[in-house]
């Protein structure tokens, strides 16, 4: 979860999600950065709207409660 | 339908006296139909009213003279009499009496050229017929009927006449026979005088779901505007601070504001954004 | 629904809910009553747990709120 | 709540809910009207969009009782 | 609202909620408190657990979804 | 929480929620202010629109649910 | 968010979440971290299991679908 926690923090404080960032973020925490897997990150979260994919997550339960009868 | 106003026979008076009386003594006045319903159930009709109505059978010109001498609007009444009419005297309002006239209705079998007063429906299934020409007569009243296993059995269900329809002699005859009663039978209230107005049973049956209904909407109505304006009673307090402190916590986890309180909800947002971003990932 | 507030006026308020006094609270309202339908309001009730109908009714948004996705 | 209904009542029929209107409607139920309490009301609903107020669902703690299982 | 969120920081603050506390905090925020509002929320709090009313903002969601029919 | 509550408090009375309004307010409530916490309160906030926030937490119930056992 | 990212990172990797910690952290991701947020955020983590925290919130929405009969 590191590596996503990292991309967050980013994203939330509004910088831009890419490798340099990924990867001073997760040193300062004392994470030995595993290059690979930041490169499989970003190339993973090319393209995709972060904010939208967060709202559906927090809407998401909801409306599996309300669905059910 | 002449009126007697002089010369009535002593028993005659008696049962306009007794009219007369019964007016006075209770609020409502008002005539019920009797025509077709077996003395046995008048019985029953009339214990059921014990303590909230009062029936008088007596003979129309009697009640039409009694009417008349009480006079006033009571007269009003006079155009609803018809050939069994009845008089009913009660003290509950006339929506009340109706409802309990409503509820003396029973269920009795049909007869020929009585009018269905709903679907009536015939349930497939085994019958207790052994075979015989009740297969001949079920089929005749339209009711698919075979012999299946050494029984008589209805092979569909089927809806053998629709509601408002006239009930034929043949199906008469087998409902009664399959024990079907599918007649509403009890007293129908005509008119009533009660405090100085008349009402008709048009305006009598009254929607208590749509009441009940109201009645749940405006005690919801109350309970909203009291949270939402924040009006403090004594049932509704508790809500409010709910309230207030729902609104408090959801501010403060939306917010970010980093208070003991919510910092387990905030967490788990983090959490869940999280592993929204990670099941994208993979 | 004027009639159905002044009925639970009455009862909320500990006192009989009868046809005087759903009169009573109409007229001070400046509502002009019609007796005929105070009557049938007053039949309707007969026998109805009032207390119940709205307890009902308070659990009836929660429901609504639920069910709005 | 029969201060609340009295508010209803007088909103419902069209009346301006002041004061005056709540007392009358409250002393007609048979009710000792507090003039205070009154007075509380008609502050309270000072600004409030009644008909707003009395849609928009408030989350009822009587469902969580009734819910728990 | 503000008379509520008065009475909440006085409970919370582990002071007595009472007329003279909510009118101290009012003020303070700089707004004109109406006697009558305060007088109707301290007799209103008569008998009502603010622990457990506080209790069920953070449970309540949960019976939402379970009371939905 | 009663940081919390002093903000929304100054919100609701239409006053500005900045670091002064929530030092009197609770002060006013006998509570100790800590000046780190109000700005912490106040940084949090800036940007924020109360009443948004708080009817988009109301909508998405589940994240508050989370704490709920 | 991005306290509680830092945070919750710092977690993961194992490592103390203190002050300083996060500070360093939100820094390198370019972050000008507010001192009265930071000291906040550990403050109300004094006592917090996290663990115990996530796992809550991974188990609640699957407990809200459970209850709704």
């Amino acid at each position: 979860m590191e590596y996503i926690y990292a991309a967050l923090l980013l994203h939330k404080a509004g910088k831009k999600v890419d490798e340099n960032g990924v990867k001073a973020v997760l040193t300062a925490a004392g994470v030995a950065a595993d290059e690979s897997r930041i490169k499989a990150l970003i190339a993973a979260l090319d393209g995709v709207n972060i904010e939208e994919a967060i709202s559906k997550a927090a809407a998401a339960p909801v409306a599996v409660a309300a669905a059910a009868p | 339908m002449a009126v007697y106003t002089h010369h009535l026979p002593a028993w005659k008076k008696d049962e306009v006296a007794d009219i007369k009386k019964h007016a006075k003594e209770f609020t409502l006045i008002g005539l019920v139909d009797m025509y077709g319903i077996p003395a046995q159930q008048v019985q029953q009709i009339r214990r059921n009213l014990r303590g909230k109505a009062v029936i008088k059978v007596t003979r129309n010109t009697l009640i039409e003279h009694a009417l008349g001498e009480i006079g006033g609007d009571t007269k009003g009444l006079t155009r609803f009499i018809s050939g069994h009419s009845a008089v009913i005297f009660s003290n509950d309002n006339p929506f009340k009496l109706y409802k309990q006239l409503e509820k003396t209705k029973t269920k009795m079998a049909a007869k020929a050229g009585e009018t269905a007063p709903e679907d009536i429906v015939i349930e497939k299934g085994p019958t207790s017929f052994k075979p015989g020409p009740i297969v001949g007569e079920l089929q005749q009243a339209g009711i698919p009927a075979a012999i299946e296993g050494g029984k008589v059995k209805i092979r569909e269900t089927k809806t053998v006449v629709k509601k408002g329809a006239v009930i034929s002699a043949k199906l008469a005859d087998v409902l009664v026979k399959l024990d079907i009663k599918p007649m509403d039978v009890g007293l129908a209230l005509q008119a009533a005088f009660h405090d100085g107005s008349l009402y008709e049973p048009s305006v009598l049956a009254v929607d208590e779901e749509k009441i009940l209904a109201q009645i749940q909407l405006a005690g919801q109505q109350a309970f909203n505007l009291s949270v939402n304006a924040a009006i403090p009673t004594r049932e509704t307090l508790a809500a409010i601070l709910t309230k207030a402190v729902r609104d408090a916590r959801g501010l403060a986890i939306e917010a970010d504001v980093y208070e003991k309180d919510v910092i387990d909800a905030i967490i788990g947002k983090a959490h869940r954004e999280s592993q929204a971003i990670k099941s994208l990932v993979k």
